[in-house]
C-alpha cells in the first residue's frame, strides 16, 4: 500500500440547520494512487464539494461538523497537525484549483501577485525571485507573453486564461496531490478543451497526482484513470475508467452514461433517469437512489444496500447490479 | 357598480397582504417589540388630551416653575414656564410619529414612483433623474432648511416638504437597480413574450418585486426623519407653537435644566425620540433580515451549535457507520 | 420542405453600442449578428450552435423582437415584424414563446404555480377562471407534473421540474415557434434527458416548430434537423445536421465537434489555439481566422461569403471558396506560419 | 481608459457644480421681484421713503441695480476669483474672509470626528466580523440599532449636562477666548482640546457605529467570496489573508461611506456646534440666519456643496484607484 498518496478514511460531514441536519457527506473512502488522476463524479448536491474542502481541512465549523477516521497523506496523518501545520500542507503538499477563475482570483491583485504569495509562503523566495518563478509557471501552463500578462488584472484576461492562471498556481509548488473542483464547467467548449490539455499534461508530465471533481462524465473519460461516483453523499460505484464505461454496474452510473448524447446515437430520444435528485436534509429510506431506479425492489426501499469490494478493485452498492457475469439484470 | 367592486376587492387584497405581511414581521421576536412599540406610540399620540394629566400649553395660571418629578407633575415642570413635562412628552408623541410618517409615506411614494420610472423606463427619463439625484446629493440639507425656512416661515409642513424633496433620492437609486435587476430576469422577458403591457408587468412583476424594500425602507427613513426632525426642533425651525420633543430638548437647554441639574427635564424627551426611532428601526431591521437572510444567519448558527445536543450528532454520525464486504466478482447478490 | 417558411430572416444586422468613452469620442459598438439569413419550416428543429458571445441568443431574441435590430428583416407568417403596429405586434408575436436557460430566474418566485401557467392566457384575456385552471391542468399533465403542484410555488420544485412549469407557460397558448435558449444547461446531468425527452414529445404531439439554441453540439445532434453554426456574430456553416456531422466543412464546426468528449470514439482532436477575441470591433475578415489552423493572407481583409457547397449545406471559409487570380497573383493564398 | 474616466468624472463635477451655482443663485430670489426687499426686509418704524432709499442703497452696494442675467454673471465671475459675495454685516466684510476665519475650528471638530470613528470602527467592525455570531458581534448589532436612536445633539446635550455641569471635567460651552488667544502655543492647543473633547465624543459615537457595522458587513461579505477560499487554499496564514485579500476588499464600500461623510464634513456639525457654542461654521450659518444675512448663508451653501463635489469626485478616483474594475467601460 505504499504507493497510496492520500487515504481518505469513513469521511463524514454534516451542517446543523434549524430546520434538521443536512446529510452532506456520509462515511465514504477515497483512495488516490501517486501519479493518478482520481475523478470524483456526482451532481451538484452530492457532496463532492464538500469532500474536496474537507481534504484541504478548509470547511468552516460552523456551519460544517466534520468526523473522519483518518486523512493520510503520504504516510503522515493530516487530521492531527495543526491550523500552522495545515497552512504548510496547502499550497505545498495540496492544492486546489476552483471552478470559477473570476470569482476564485482576488479581483484587486494583480495574477502575478496572486501567484508570488504561493512562493513567497513555501519556498521563502523574495518578491523579485518569486515573480520570476511565476513567469515560469505561467509559461508553463502555456500562457501567451507571462511577463504582461502577470501584471494584468483577473478581469483584463479572458475566462480561458484565467483558469490557467488558477492552474499555474495550483502545480506552483508542484505538489504531490492536485484537487480540481469542476475546472472547466465554466468555460467554453473549444476553451475547455484548451484547459483539459493543459492540466492533463501538467499532471502527466509532473507526476502529480489529480483528483478531479465534476459532474461530467465526458470530461472523465479522456482524463481519470478512476473514477468514483457519487450519489446523495455516499459512493455508490468504483471501477477504473475503462471498466466503468465499458460495464457500469450501478443503475445511476448506468443513466448517467446514458444521458451523455453520444454522435454515434441514431435513436431520438435520450437515456432517461426519472425524477430528480433528493434534498439532502430530506433523504428516502433504504438505497437513496431507489425512488429513481428502475431495479429497485422492495428490499430497495427498507435498507442501505452496503458498499461491496470486489477483489478485482471495484466498489459498488447496489443489491441489483447490472452487467454481471451471471448477475440478475443482463439484458 | 362593477368598477366599485373591483376597486373594493383591490382594496381588500392589499389590506390582507398588510396584514400577512405584519404577522410576518409579528413572528420575529424582535420584529414584535417594534410592533408593540409603534401601536403604543400611535394610541398615544391619538389620545394625548385623554392621557396627558394638564394642558402642556398653559403657561399662565400655575405659579410653580421648576419643580421637581412627583405624583403630581410624573416629570416635573419646566423652570421657564411652569408647563407640565409629562404632558408636553405625551403631546410631542403626535409631531414626531406625524412627520415621520407622512414624511416616510410621501418619500416611499416619490421614490418608488421616480425609482421604477428611472428603472424600467430608462433611457432619458433615467437620465434626467439620476442627474437630479447626483445634484441633490451635494446640497447640505440642514443649511438648505434653514434658508427655506428663513424665506418661507417656520411650520411642519415646509420641513415635511424638505425633507421628502431631499429624501427621496436614496430610495429611489435602490429602487432603481433593483428595478433593473428585475427588469432583465427572465419572467419579466416571458411576460412580454406573452404580451404583457407595460402595465401589466409594472403592477404584476415589477412593483410585487420591491415591495419588500420598499417597506423596509420607509420603516428606517421613518426613523431617521424622526431624528432629523427632532434636530429641527431643537434648533427652533418646527413650527414655534408646537410641542415636539426636539424643541422640549432646546427649551431645557436655554431654560437651564443643566445649570440646576434637572436631569429628568433633558432626559424624557430624549428617551421620548428613542423609543420611536427605534421602534421603526426594529421593524426596518426584521425587514432587512427577511429580506437579507444570509446577514443574520451567522448568529443563528453560532446559537444553534451551543444548544446542539452532543450525544444526538455523534448518534447521527454513528448512524452513517456500515460495514464494507469483500467478495469475489460474481458471488454478489 | 419546399413548403413556406415559418420564420424568415433577412440580412439581420444587430449592433450593441459599447458603454463608457468620452461624449465626443466615437461609440465603439459591439457586433453581435452580421448578416444572417435563415429560413425555418413548419414542425423541424432549428439549431443555432456556437460558443458564448457568438451571437446566438441575440439572434434569438432579434427572432422574437426583444431585440430591435440595426438591419435587415425578421418575417413572421408573413409580417415583417418590425414594421407592424403595437397591437400588431404583440399579438403576431405571442405565436413565439421562449423557454429559458436559467429556470430559476425565468419562474416569478412570488408566483404560484397556477398564476404562472397562467400568465400568458391573463394577459391575453377571454379566459374565465375556470377555463383556465382546466388548460393549467392540463398542461400540467402534458409536462408531467402533478395536479397538487397547482398552488405551489416555484421554491418547492426542483431545477427540472421549474424547467417543466416554464416549457408549459411556453405551450400555454398553443405558439407556432418555440425558442429554446439552452433549456438544459442549467439543469444536473441527469435531468438532461428528461427535459430533452420531453421537448421532442411535445414537438411530435402538438406539431410545434423548435429553434434550438446550444453550445452542445452533441445536444444539437439528436435534436436538430438543421444546423447553424456561428461565430463573432457571423454564420459560419449552416447544413443538415447529418451533412455538418459527417462531413463538418469549416475548421470551426471541426473543432467544435472534436471538442465534445466523446465516450465511444478516441479520434484524433483539433484544439484550437486562443481565445475568442472581442465582438467589439471584430477583424475586418474572416473573424474566425486568428483561431483558424488554416488561415490565409486573404482571410485578414477579406470576408468568406457564405456558399453553397452541397445541396443545403452553406460554409463561409477561404479554403473552398477560393481567391480569384488577381488575389493570388498578391499572394493571399499563402498560409500564414503559425510559430508552434 | 484611465484617463477618458477620470476626464469624464471632472467634467461631470464641473456640470453639477454649474447647476449648483445656478441654484444657489435663485434661491434667495424666489417669490420676490426686488432681491433688495429679501435682503432688506421692512422694518415697521420705516416711512415708504426711507424704506425706498434704503433699498436703492441696498441694490447698489449689492449689484442689483442690473439685469438678472448680469447680476448672474457677475456672480458666477465673482466666484472665479473666489469672490462669494459681501456679507450684510456691520463693516460689510466679504463672505470668504468669514468662511476662512471659522473653516478651521469646524475642521477641528469634523476631521477629528472622522479620523476617530473611521478608525475605531474599522478595528470594532473587523474584530466583530472574526468572532462572527459571539458577544462581540451580537453586543455591535444591539449598538448599532441603540445609536442610530439616540441623535447626537441628545448625547451632546447629556454628555454637557453630566461631564460639563456635573463632573465639571470638560467646559459645558465653549471658552469664547479660545479663538481670539489661540497663538500655537502648547497652552492654547490644550484648551482646545479640552473645549473640543465633548463635542468630539457626542459626535464620534455614532461614527464609531456606523462604521464598525458597515466594516463587519463587508468583511463578512467578502469572507464568503471565492478568492478568499482560495488564498486559505494556497496556504497563506490567516493574517495574510486577512489583511491582504479580505480587507482591502472590504474597503470599497467603506470608502464610499467615507465620501458620503466628507460631503458633510462642514455642514454636519450645526446642532453640536450650537450646544457647545462652538466658533466653527454651524454657528457662523446661525448667525447669518438670525440676521437674514443672505450673501453669508448662500456663500457659505455654496461653500458645502463645493466641498461636497470635490469629495464626490476624489471618492470616484480613490475607487477607480482600489478597484481596478471600475475605470473598464466595456466587457473584457
Amino acid at each position: 500500500m505504499s504507493d497510496v498518496l492520500l487515504g481518505l478514511k469513513n469521511l463524514k460531514v454534516i451542517f446543523p440547520a434549524q430546520q434538521g441536519i443536512v446529510r452532506a457527506v456520509e462515511g465514504i473512502d477515497i483512495d488516490i494512487l501517486k501519479g493518478e488522476c482520481v475523478a470524483l463524479v456526482g451532481e451538484s448536491g452530492c457532496g463532492k464539494s464538500v469532500t474536496s474542502l474537507a481534504i484541504m481541512r478548509l470547511l468552516n465549523t460552523p456551519p460544517a461538523l466534520i468526523e473522519v477516521e483518518s486523512i493520510n497523506l503520504g504516510g503522515d496523518e493530516i487530521t492531527k497537525y495543526s491550523e500552522n501545520k495545515m497552512q504548510d500542507v496547502r499550497g505545498k503538499q495540496i492544492s486546489m484549483i476552483f471552478q470559477d477563475a473570476m470569482t476564485a482570483l482576488n479581483p484587486v491583485m494583480t495574477v502575478g501577485k496572486q501567484i508570488d504569495e504561493v512562493f513567497i509562503k513555501h519556498n521563502k523566495l523574495s518578491k523579485k525571485e518569486a515573480r520570476i518563478e511565476t513567469i515560469k509557471a505561467l509559461r508553463l501552463v502555456g500562457i501567451p507573453e507571462p511577463e504582461s500578462r502577470a501584471k494584468a488584472f483577473p478581469h483584463q484576461l479572458s475566462g480561458g486564461l484565467r483558469q490557467r492562471v488558477l492552474i499555474a498556481m495550483a502545480f506552483a509548488c508542484m505538489p504531490k496531490l492536485i484537487i480540481a473542483d469542476e475546472p472547466t464547467t465554466a468555460l467554453d467548449v473549444t476553451i475547455q478543451a484548451q484547459v483539459l490539455e493543459v492540466l492533463r499534461n501538467m499532471q502527466k508530465s509532473h507526476n502529480v497526482s489529480l483528483l478531479l471533481i465534476t459532474h461530467d462524465l465526458s470530461v472523465v473519460a479522456h482524463t481519470a484513470d478512476t473514477v468514483y461516483v457519487m450519489y446523495s453523499g455516499k459512493i455508490v460505484e468504483k471501477a477504473k475508467v475503462e471498466d466503468l464505461f465499458r460495464e457500469p454496474h450501478h443503475p445511476y452510473t448506468e443513466g448517467l452514461l446514458g444521458s451523455i448524447p453520444r454522435l454515434s446515437d441514431t435513436t431520438k430520444h435520450f437515456v432517461q433517469i426519472p425524477d430528480s435528485v433528493p434534498h439532502p436534509m430530506f433523504k428516502p429510506t433504504g438505497c437513496y437512489f431507489h425512488p429513481r431506479c428502475k431495479y429497485a425492489t422492495d428490499i430497495c426501499k427498507e435498507k442501505m444496500p452496503p458498499l461491496v469490494r470486489l477483489d478485482n478493485g471495484r466498489e459498488i452498492r447496489c443489491y441489483h447490479p447490472i452487467n454481471f457475469s451471471g448477475g440478475e439484470n443482463n439484458e | 357598480m362593477k368598477v366599485l367592486k373591483k376597486v373594493l376587492r383591490k382594496i381588500l387584497n392589499s389590506l390582507i397582504g398588510i396584514g400577512l405581511f405584519i404577522g410576518k414581521i409579528w413572528k420575529h421576536k424582535k420584529g414584535k417589540i417594534g410592533l408593540i412599540l409603534v401601536a403604543l406610540l400611535a394610541f398615544v399620540a391619538i389620545f394625548a388630551p385623554l392621557i396627558a394629566p394638564f394642558d402642556p400649553y398653559d403657561v399662565t395660571e400655575r405659579a410653580a416653575k421648576g419643580l421637581s418629578p412627583s405624583w403630581e407633575h410624573l416629570l416635573g415642570t419646566t423652570i421657564n414656564t411652569g408647563q407640565d413635562i409629562f404632558s408636553m412628552l405625551i403631546y410631542g408623541t403626535r409631531v414626531s410619529l406625524l412627520v415621520g410618517l407622512v414624511t416616510g409615506i410621501a418619500i416611499a411614494f416619490l421614490g418608488a414612483i421616480l425609482g421604477i420610472i428611472a428603472g424600467y423606463v430608462g433611457g432619458m427619463a433615467d437620465n434626467l433623474i439620476m442627474r437630479i439625484v447626483d445634484i441633490m446629493l451635494v446640497i447640505p440639507t440642514l443649511p438648505l432648511t434653514i434658508v427655506i425656512t428663513n424665506l418661507f416661515g417656520k411650520s411642519y409642513f415646509i420641513i415635511v416638504f424638505i425633507f421628502v424633496i431631499f429624501g427621496w433620492t436614496g430610495l429611489a437609486r435602490v429602487i432603481r437597480s433593483l428595478v433593473l435587476v428585475l427588469k432583465n430576469s427572465n419572467y419579466v422577458k416571458a411576460s412580454e413574450l406573452a404580451g404583457g403591457s407595460r402595465w401589466h408587468i409594472m403592477t404584476k412583476h415589477i412593483l410585487p418585486g420591491v415591495s419588500h424594500l420598499l417597506i423596509m425602507n420607509t420603516a428606517l427613513t421613518c426613523a431617521g426623519i424622526m431624528v432629523a426632525e427632532a434636530g429641527l426642533s431643537f434648533l427652533g425651525l418646527g413650527d414655534p407653537t408646537a410641542i415636539s420633543w426636539g424643541k422640549m430638548l432646546a427649551e431645557a437647554q436655554s431654560g437651564g435644566a443643566l445649570l440646576f441639574g434637572h436631569w429628568w427635564w433633558i432626559i424624557a424627551p430624549g428617551i421620548g425620540i428613542f423609543i420611536a426611532v427605534f421602534a421603526f428601526m426594529r421593524i426596518g431591521l426584521v425587514m432587512e433580515e427577511i429580506l437579507n437572510p444570509r446577514m443574520k444567519a451567522s448568529s443563528g448558527i453560532f446559537k444553534l451549535f451551543k444548544t446542539l445536543n452532543n450525544t444526538y450528532i455523534q448518534e447521527v454520525f454513528d448512524g452513517m457507520n456500515e460495514e464494507v464486504l469483500t467478495t469475489k466478482e460474481g458471488e454478489i447478490s | 420542405m419546399s413548403k413556406n417558411p415559418i420564420i424568415k430572416i433577412e440580412n439581420l444586422y444587430v449592433d450593441f453600442p459599447v458603454k463608457g468613452g468620452l461624449p465626443f469620442q466615437k461609440k465603439k459598438h459591439i457586433s453581435a449578428v452580421s448578416d444572417v439569413s435563415l429560413e425555418i419550416y413548419p414542425g423541424e428543429t432549428f439549431g443555432i450552435v456556437g460558443e458564448s458571445g457568438c451571437g446566438k441568443s441575440t439572434l434569438a431574441n432579434a427572432m422574437v423582437g426583444m431585440v430591435k435590430p440595426t438591419g435587415g428583416k425578421v418575417i413572421f407568417k408573413d409580417k415583417d415584424l418590425f414594421s407592424l403596429n403595437r397591437t400588431d405586434f404583440k399579438k403576431t408575436r405571442s405565436d413565439m414563446q421562449m423557454i429559458f436557460q436559467d429556470p430559476f430566474s425565468s419562474l416569478n418566485p412570488r408566483f404560484s404555480v397556477f398564476q404562472l401557467i397562467s400568465e400568458p392566457m391573463f394577459i391575453r384575456g377571454g379566459f374565465t377562471k375556470k377555463e383556465m385552471e382546466q388548460r393549467v391542468l392540463e398542461l400540467l399533465k402534458l409536462v408531467g407534473l402533478d395536479e397538487k403542484d397547482l398552488h405551489r410555488y416555484p421554491s418547492d420544485f426542483s431545477g427540472g421540474q421549474k424547467q417543466r412549469i416554464g416549457i408549459a407557460r411556453a405551450i400555454s397558448l398553443n405558439p407556432d415557434l418555440l425558442i429554446c435558449d439552452e433549456p438544459v444547461s442549467a439543469l444536473d446531468v441527469s435531468v438532461h434527458a428528461q427535459i430533452l425527452n420531453l421537448l421532442i414529445d411535445l414537438q411530435e404531439h402538438l406539431k410545434l416548430t423548435y429553434v434550438f439554441i446550444s453550445h452542445n453540439l452533441a445536444v444539437v445532434k439528436n435534436v436538430c434537423d438543421r444546423i447553424l453554426v456561428m461565430y463573432l456574430g457571423k454564420v459560419m456553416e449552416f447544413g443538415s445536421t447529418k451533412a455538418i456531422y459527417k462531413n463538418p466543412l469549416h475548421p470551426y464546426t471541426n473543432a467544435l465537434i472534436s471538442a465534445i468528449l466523446d465516450l465511444d470514439i478516441k479520434r484524433e482532436k483539433t484544439i484550437l489555439k486562443g481565445d475568442i477575441p472581442s465582438p467589439i470591433d471584430p477583424p475586418k475578415g474572416c473573424r474566425f481566422w486568428q483561431r483558424c489552423p488554416y488561415a490565409m493572407e486573404g482571410c485578414i481583409d477579406i470576408p468568406a461569403p457564405l456558399l453553397e457547397v452541397e445541396e443545403n449545406h452553406f460554409v463561409a471559409c477561404h479554403k473552398l471558396s477560393g481567391f480569384n487570380e488577381e488575389q493570388i497573383k498578391n499572394g493571399l493564398d499563402k498560409r500564414i506560419n503559425k510559430d508552434e | 481608459m484611465q484617463k477618458s474616466f477620470i476626464i469624464k468624472r471632472i467634467i461631470y463635477a464641473i456640470f453639477i457644480f454649474f447647476v449648483v451655482l445656478t441654484l444657489n443663485f435663485f434661491i434667495p430670489r424666489l417669490g420676490v421681484d426686488d432681491p433688495a426687499e429679501r435682503y432688506y426686509p421692512p422694518q415697521g418704524n420705516m416711512s415708504d421713503i426711507e424704506y425706498e432709499i434704503i433699498k436703492q442703497v441696498t441694490r447698489e452696494q449689492y449689484g442689483f441695480d442690473v439685469s438678472t442675467f448680469k447680476q448672474y454673471t457677475n456672480y458666477v465671475e465673482g466666484l472665479l476669483r473666489f469672490d462669494l459675495g459681501t456679507s450684510f454685516r456691520t463693516g460689510n466684510p466679504k463672505v470668504s474672509t468669514l468662511i476662512a476665519e471659522r473653516l478651521p475650528w469646524t475642521l477641528v471638530l469634523s476631521v477629528s470626528n472622522l479620523v476617530i470613528s473611521l478608525c475605531i470602527g474599522l478595528i470594532f467592525g473587523t474584530v466583530a466580523a472574526w468572532k462572527r455570531g459571539r458577544w462581540q458581534d451580537s453586543l455591535l448589532l444591539n449598538l448599532s440599532t441603540i445609536s442610530v436612536a439616540l441623535p447626537a445633539f441628545f448625547i451632546a446635550l447629556i454628555l454637557s449636562f453630566y461631564f460639563g455641569f456635573e463632573l465639571e471635567l470638560f467646559p459645558a460651552y465653549t471658552n469664547p477666548n479660545m479663538v481670539s488667544q489661540f497663538d500655537w502655543s502648547w497652552e492654547a492647543i490644550k484648551v482646545v482640546f479640552f473645549n473640543a473633547a465633548l463635542p468630539i465624543i457626542s459626535m464620534s459615537i455614532g461614527g464609531i457605529i456606523g462604521y464598525s457595522q458597515r466594516t463587519r458587513n463587508s468583511v463578512i461579505a467578502v469572507t464568503n467570496e471565492d478568492f478568499v477560499l482560495t488564498a486559505r487554499a494556497k496556504g497563506l496564514s490567516q493574517n495574510k489573508v486577512l489583511f491582504k485579500h479580505t480587507l482591502r476588499n472590504a474597503m470599497l464600500p467603506i470608502v464610499t461611506a467615507v465620501g458620503m461623510s466628507l460631503s458633510g464634513l462642514i455642514g454636519g456639525a450645526v446642532i453640536i456646534e450650537q450646544i457647545f457654542n462652538w466658533n466653527g461654521m454651524g454657528t457662523l450659518f446661525l448667525e447669518a440666519n438670525n440676521t437674514n444675512d443672505y450673501p453669508l448663508m448662500m456663500g457659505i451653501m455654496l461653500f458645502m456643496s463645493t466641498i461636497a463635489i470635490l469629495a464626490n469626485l476624489i471618492v470616484e478616483l480613490t475607487y477607480s484607484l482600489l478597484d481596478p474594475r471600475i475605470t473598464v467601460g466595456e466587457k473584457r
